[in-house]
């Protein structure tokens, strides 16, 4: 039977892990995923996991052990946060075109210089396009429910792909709260064990890997793409199977007091709680605003969002990332897209804020949907604010 | 001493192995020395082993999509992290094998790259995984530069070697340095197996690297391998200037067996250098006394292996 | 570089873009690349295997008869199995 | 909801406080978040830690701003910080110290409610070591009830094992002496 605990939120996802009954995890200490590899490492060491921990010498060896790991057939994690994360991008291009579902839980932060410890988006931002399936946690028990989701629809043999379950940094990561965790019986009857398609195996060899000429790359880009594309139906069905056995039900797009709202606030992460009581506050004033979460980051949900969000009249995202010389915010850039020549499509602004551990407060929130009332009366020349900047 | 290896016979002329597990059809220069020292590799180690390629000119030759000279499980996934990558399935088929998700059978993990990939770029990576030893074999094709991207210096080209970011100008004569000691790195690690070997030596080469394969923990094998296109040199002449490196005492061919080093080859009566560098236009610019230079440093490298051989 | 054997479509290429068939190349002929060839005079042969083991292509191989002939598919003709060949036997010849 | 501030400094266990106290609470059944004041600070730099318990789900994750509580751990950190930063007016102070409540509002300019205790005294004491991240829960307790003593002694026995006999005597003493002013 599960069981409520209070507990830090990293502490929950190696236990998700752990219940997962991963062979593999390769690690390499940054702030603030460290409790994660930690715990674990804790684990193996006290023989209540069966597993190779693999105390890797970088976080770029941290990946490419976990892609020979994965390629060996084995079920396989990892987790990094911000520069850890950066001297991992060379690699994490590469299983998801090889279709190595490798796990890996980001407990975002931001990035160098200055150098900051604390949370905010834009170590994954900068891995965008890596290709790997990737959904935010908002709080301690999504964190363990995606982390099990994500060996599930990773592993799955029609996905096959990576997977990042994105958590914030210090402001989920090191938070005690209740958490319902699983017991093994439980996970085994949503986890299947992993069977891969292709493995190293000297019976029957294979090469991954391979040169990619102008007459294949194009093609390999483009299977890979798709089968990203495709993964969404695993996603929700796997999702529809964990509310049925546990009664929690995920979507890749959420909403919160959103049908009559004329303003719509979008976020990602652990700041959408907050958000949700900034609705409640602005609601008590009168006013129609609601809230949008964006739950699945990678494969992008589109057609959920216009159908969640395309009421509204205004919409408010919150890019937790400032891209330099960019038109707006990575997440408010895809919103366009999505919303470009729809008739009717809202107004959409976009405004960083929370950048290196600024706290994302109530206020900020109330700040925010002042600010894109006023911008959807004129036309403003930036597609995109800085909130709370202090000028001198 | 390492019971493995007591046991271990021996490849002589009489039982070479006569299995390619390297296919033909790799697009390989002709003459290329590296990817015959590759097919001795694995000659010596048969068809029992998983092979990580780091990037390079092996793994380009061997792998063009649809096609691979791999008769064995092969995986190259970047550049600088084959003993990383290598280290991921060792440890990953050790858990799955005590987890009886596959079977007990030993295989040779094998990591390979050539002297970038293994002694600049991937350097940290071989140091990590031969630090936290795990039980691989890591093969290095050494021939002293960058020929995958055109022939750039490298750490391991040798002193006075024109290369295309080394060239000898009014100001140069070429590499400034000496070339970076490999194998010393490796045995400063303290791992069980170290050796360096050299294609003109087959049967010496094929019997390292298969004792290489039979140690428990971490094996380093530094394979001389002669780049007629790198070096600007007949592709006929390849093993013979892998022999010429040898018997100049330019590659002392030596094991560093739990630290204790052992000459595998006494030359008694080098050759002079000078008839190694000839047939090389990479040296073709070299002067009397750059060439004194490194005659004199060449004997000394030697005479200190020849002394740690002996107090060993 | 390499001619691909058909044009592959992503709905076909292989699953993680693997190579499934091992030792594939050998369908590749690189004797193409050879400008001169190895002849073997018989007399001076004594079936050492040099020219065999030093073959950077695998183009050597041993007769019943014990002789090693080179297969002319694979054979670059690099020379090296003529330059080693320790009696002499080998020569190499123009390409016609 | 009630919101908790501690001080005290790195080392010190003040974010131990915070974590039983969470615990004790869901382990209530109820709902609790406890979290570091997320810094890079080392081993005796003043840090803090904040507690949020509440009966309903708590939907928010910004820092505590306006506390209804701050424990302070060590007596000398009310020079050092603002400790009653934000406080509500109708909050208390649960201060670590052996001086008399005249002698406290004094030097610190404490207003409104405070609770005082020789937490020091008590923890060498029971304990024979100057930590009182425990000692001071028990005053915690009496000045604010803000958990039941079960629940807390229930997260102090599964985190401490065999050393939480001794943490709890202190507590418990604690709770004793504590002068709610």
């Amino acid at each position: 039977m599960a069981k409520r605990v209070g507990i830090e939120v990293s502490i929950a996802v190696a236990e998700a892990v752990k219940l997962a009954d991963v062979d593999l995890v390769a690690a390499y200490p940054i702030t603030p995923q460290t409790h994660i590899v930690e715990h674990l490492s804790e684990d193996v060491a006290n023989g209540k996991l069966d597993a190779e921990f693999v105390p890797v010498e970088s976080e770029h060896s941290a990946m490419s052990c976990c892609c020979g790991s994965s390629a060996a057939g084995a079920r396989t994690f990892t987790a990094s946060s911000s520069q850890g994360l950066s001297l991992m991008s060379e690699i994490l291009y590469i299983p998801s075109t090889m279709r190595l579902p490798i796990v890996m839980v980001v407990a975002n932060r931001a990035l160098s210089a200055p150098i900051s410890i604390w949370n905010d988006h834009q170590d994954i931002m900068v891995q965008r396009d890596i290709g790997w399936i990737q959904t935010f946690a908002e709080n301690g028990q999504e964190a363990f429910d995606l982390t099990l989701h994500a060996f599930r629809v990773a592993e799955d043999r029609r996905v096959s792909l990576p997977m990042i379950v994105n958590i914030d940094g210090f402001t989920l990561s090191h938070v005690i709260e209740p958490i319902e965790i699983l017991d093994q019986e439980e996970v085994n009857r949503y986890l299947p064990p992993f069977k891969p398609r292709y493995r190293l195996d000297p019976k029957k060899p294979i090469t991954m890997g391979p040169v990619g000429i102008p007459e294949v790359y194009t093609e390999a880009k483009v299977a890979h793409d798709q089968a990203l594309k495709a993964s969404k139906k695993v996603i929700l069905k796997a999702w529809d199977e964990f509310a049925e056995l546990f009664g929690r039900r995920y979507q890749p797009v959420e909403t919160y007091r959103s049908e009559d709202a004329e303003t719509l606030l979008v976020t990602m992460g652990s700041i959408s709680e907050t958000a949700m009581t900034a609705v409640d506050a602005m609601r008590e004033k009168g006013q129609k605003v609601g809230l949008v979460r964006i739950r699945l980051w990678r494969p992008f949900p589109a057609q959920e969002f216009r159908k969640a969000a395309g009421k509204a009249k205004v919409l408010a995202v919150i890019d937790r990332c400032l891209p330099p010389g960019a038109p707006c915010g990575p997440v408010g850039e895809d919103l366009r897209a999505v919303f470009y020549k729809v008739p009717g499509a809202p107004k959409i602004f976009s405004f960083v804020a929370g950048l290196g551990g600024r706290d994302v407060t109530v206020e900020t929130f109330e700040e925010i949907v002042e600010k894109a009332q006023a911008k959807a009366r004129k036309r403003p020349r930036e597609l995109y604010e800085v909130i709370g900047v202090r000028e001198k | 001493m390492i019971p493995e290896l007591e046991k271990f016979k021996g490849f002589t002329v009489k039982n070479l192995p006569k299995d390619e597990p390297l296919a033909p059809g790799h697009r390989a220069c002709q003459g290329c020395g590296e990817v015959l020292a590759l097919r001795m590799v694995m000659k010596a180690l048969g068809r029992n082993v998983i092979v990580c390629s780091a990037t390079g000119c092996m793994e380009i030759i061997t792998s063009p999509y649809p096609q691979t000279a791999w008769r064995v499980p092969w995986l190259h996934i970047a550049f600088e992290n084959a003993a990383a990558v290598a280290s991921g399935v060792e440890a990953a088929r050790k858990a799955m094998a005590r987890k009886g998700k596959i079977p007990k059978r030993h295989v040779d993990i094998m990591a390979l790259g050539g002297d970038g990939a293994t002694g600049d770029i991937g350097l940290q990576a071989l140091s990590g995984a031969m630090e936290r030893g795990h039980d691989f074999l890591y093969v290095c094709v050494d021939n002293e530069a960058y020929m995958n991207t055109g022939v750039q210096r490298s750490g391991c080209t040798p002193y006075g070697a024109m290369t295309t970011t080394s060239p000898p100008g009014t100001e140069s004569f070429g590499q400034y340095t000496w070339k970076k000691n490999i194998p010393a790195i490796a045995a400063a690690h303290g791992i069980p197996y170290v050796a360096t070997a050299s294609p003109a030596y087959f049967l010496d080469l094929m019997n390292k690297v298969k004792k290489a394969a039979l140690v428990k923990g971490p094996a380093y094998v530094h394979i001389f391998s002669p780049c007629p296109t790198g070096w600007g040199s007949a592709g006929e002449r390849s093993v013979e200037f892998a022999k010429l490196a040898v018997d100049t005492r330019i590659f002392p061919l030596y094991e560093v067996i739990e630290g204790k080093y052992i000459l595998s080859r006494k030359i008694s009566k080098p050759k002079p250098v000078t008839e190694y560098f000839k047939g090389q236009r990479r040296f073709r610019h070299l002067k009397d006394d750059q060439i004194a230079y490194i005659q004199r440093r060449v004997d000394a490298e030697y005479e200190r292996i020849a002394r740690l051989a002996e107090v060993s | 570089m390499a001619k691909t054997d058909a044009i592959i479509g992503w709905k076909t290429i292989t699953f993680g873009c693997h190579v499934l068939e091992p030792g594939s190349t050998a369908k590749f002929r690189t004797g193409d690349w050879r400008s001169q060839r190895p002849v073997t005079d018989r007399e001076k042969c004594i079936k050492c295997g040099m020219c065999w083991i030093f073959c950077p292509d695998m183009a050597y191989s041993q007769t019943e008869d014990g002789y090693y002939v080179a297969d002319m598919e694979y054979c670059k003709g690099c020379g090296i199995c003529a330059h080693e060949c320790p009696k002499d036997a080998i020569t190499m010849v123009p390409e016609e | 909801m009630k919101e908790v501030r501690i001080h005290g400094r790195g080392g010190q266990g003040g974010v131990t406080s915070a974590e039983l106290v969470a615990i004790a609470a869901i382990n209530e059944g109820g709902y609790a978040q406890a979290f570091p004041s997320f810094g890079p600070e080392r081993r005796g730099a003043p840090v803090a830690a904040f507690i949020r318990v509440s009966e309903a789900p708590i939907r928010t994750r910004e820092k505590v701003y306006h506390p209804d509580i701050v424990l302070v751990l060590d007596g000398a950190l009310p020079s050092l910080v603002n400790v009653t930063a934000g406080l509500k007016d109708d909050g208390i102070v649960v201060l670590n110290s052996h001086k008399a409540e005249a002698e406290v509002r004094k030097e610190f300019g404490i207003k409104g409610r405070l609770a005082l205790v020789d937490a020091n005294r008590i923890a060498m004491d029971v304990l024979g070591l100057p930590i009182t991240n425990t000692t001071m829960l028990g005053a915690l307790l009496k000045a604010t009830g803000l958990v039941g003593m079960s629940a807390l002694e229930e997260a102090l026995e599964h985190r401490f094992g065999r050393l939480a006999e001794k943490n709890k005597a202190a507590l418990h003493r604690a709770y004793e002496e504590t002068v709610v002013c």
